[in-house]
């Protein structure tokens, strides 16, 4: 059974994967980044029971405080950096 | 001081959770880093001393929770509706909520409320209203009757 | 390793590979800096089914953390767009598939993924996994290895490191400083 | 008992698949950024909430289960932080919401 939380958990990563690829927009980018992490918080949960051991939780608890502290550095960076001031928003040409 | 005990409490309470081991000298690592911790915490706070003092009833936060809850999955289910819908019906709107009646601390959980329930986000916080991006309309509805922050209110400590 | 791992192994490295080459075409390096975060997790999702559950760890704090703040810092000191040089594909591609097959071969005579006969399985890593438990009192063994048996080098790595961040954060704020220094002004 | 408790944590784990799936077609079919951010939290709220509850379901009364509620805990006070520094920040970069009136 947990092979099949694993299995929505990955198409959901190809999904964001090709979310965070396409962009148009870096924002559309951050916020691909931001649901990638609790995704992969929750491929490394559900992968703990599936083997068996869930003494993995620890490094799924590290990720999710990460995660938030990535995705608000870089949004505090975006605004306040000297990042993008010429096109903040346009979508960035690929 | 009440906070720093508090704080270290909280601290020596998570590191006895998180590491399940009762052996002494494990212990006296543990205490040794929430103290450390406490005095980073209390060194980086010397310039904004405001604690948000926590004397709301747990019993009512905890039925706000349920309810949220509640919410949220419902708002969840709708939202799903919409995403695979064969072709998008979305009414994406921008209005603005009173959030008056609130303390600092009742508006940033009547923001990440609004925020934490699919269908509407909270983009800004404006003199007192709250700037509201709503996917559809009865999810704006919902939020414009106005339940959320009427809970909220009661939960203020007066 | 049994199917299953093998399977979400496989498709968690299809999914780096597509990353990688995702960060190699875009041109707009503040998305190449994102990338690299989702590159990052990915490859921690690698680790943990690998079981290196500690190099998983050290992947979050370092690759997804400081490493994206790094690279945002050195796009905000030099420019969102990166240059297109001319590149001479044919050499480049000569000189990648020789590294390629150097390190493929260099793999040959490694011991098999799991060989319970591997030199690193065999001298001290007994001793570690049996004893450290009575021997330093601490339950995690990567730890009583690295504080404990191999502390003094444990030491100089923490040292020289410390001496690099410090050598970073002097290079990034400095300059940050001068930089903003002349805008107050005006 | 522990059959049904099983039953309730896989329907728990299959229903959490489903919404995080969900959150993930969103993400790539909705039309602009603030409404992708919609379908994003769905994967977030329900689809998390939901996997996390499965698991604390099979682990019952332990350590595990503490730190599963731990997750959950930072996951839903950290979740609307990001999504509204985002939705903030691409506002002040002028990114303009698709609104119907």
């Amino acid at each position: 059974m947990y092979i099949a939380g694993i299995a929505a958990v990955l198409v959901t990563m190809a999904l964001t994967l090709a979310r965070a690829f396409m962009g148009p927009t870096v924002y559309d980018r951050i916020l691909a980044v931001n649901s990638f992490g609790t995704k992969t918080v929750l491929i490394i949960a559900l992968y703990g029971y599936f083997t068996g051991r869930p003494d993995f939780l620890d490094i799924a608890l590290v990720y999710a405080l990460i995660n938030f502290i990535g995705t608000i550095a870089v949004l505090k960076f975006f605004e306040y950096g000297d990042l993008g001031r010429d096109r903040p928003s346009q979508p960035d040409d690929i | 001081m009440k906070h720093a005990f508090s704080l270290f409490a909280v601290l020596a309470g998570l590191w006895i959770l998180l590491s399940g081991e009762f052996q002494t000298l494990l212990l006296v690592l543990g205490v040794i880093s929430a103290a450390g911790v406490c005095w980073l915490a209390l060194r980086m706070d010397a310039k904004d001393g405001e604690y948000p003092v926590v004397n709301v009833r747990l019993l009512r936060l905890g039925r706000y929770w349920l309810w949220l809850i509640k919410e949220i999955v419902k708002a969840n289910i709708n939202v799903t509706r919409e995403i695979l819908r064969p072709e998008l019906r979305l009414s994406p709107s921008i209005f603005r909520v009173p959030a008056d009646g609130l303390s600092e601390l009742g508006q940033v959980t009547y923001a990440n409320s609004i925020t934490l329930t699919p269908g509407t986000v909270s983009i800004n916080i404006k003199d007192r209203h709250i700037e509201v991006h709503a996917l559809i309309q009865p999810a704006a509805d919902d939020l414009q009757r106005g339940e959320m922050v009427r809970r909220l209110r009661r939960l203020e400590p007066n | 390793m049994d199917i299953g791992s093998f399977l979400i192994n496989a498709i968690l490295l299809v999914f780096l590979a597509a990353t990688a080459i995702a960060v190699a075409r875009l041109q707009n390096l503040f998305a190449g800096a994102m990338l690299f975060g989702i590159y990052s997790l990915l490859s921690a999702g690698v680790f943990v089914v690998l079981d290196a559950v500690d190099v998983a760890f050290t992947e979050a704090a370092v690759g997804a953390g400081i490493a994206t703040i790094l690279m945002l810092s050195t796009i905000a000191l030099t420019g969102i767009k990166h240059e297109s040089i001319p590149i001479r594909p044919l050499r480049s591609l000569l000189l990648v598939a020789v590294v390629g097959a150097a390190l493929i071969y260099g793999t040959f005579d490694m011991p098999r993924f799991g060989d319970a006969e591997a030199p690193a399985h065999q001298h001290v890593a007994l001793r570690y996994l049996q004893q450290s438990g009575d021997e330093i009192g601490i339950p995690n063994v990567v730890t009583s290895v690295l504080a404990s048996y191999r502390g003094y080098d444990t030491l100089g790595e923490v040292a020289v490191i410390f001496t690099a961040g410090i050598g970073v954060l002097c290079l990034l704020g400095g300059s940050r400083r001068r930089r903003t220094d002349p805008a107050d002004k005006s | 008992m522990q059959l049904l408790l099983d039953a309730i944590s896989w329907i728990c784990l299959l229903s959490g698949g489903f919404f995080v799936v969900a959150g993930g077609i969103g993400l790539l079919r909705f039309p602009d950024f603030f409404t992708r951010l919609h379908a994003a939290s769905v994967t977030d709220t329900l689809g998390t909430g939901l996997i996390l509850l499965g698991l604390m379901l099979q682990s019952g009364f332990s350590q595990a289960s503490v730190k599963l509620i731990l997750i959950l805990v930072f996951l839903f006070f950290s979740s609307p932080t990001a999504a509204h520094a985002l939705a903030k920040a691409a506002l002040h970069g002028k990114l303009v919401p698709f609104v119907k009136r």
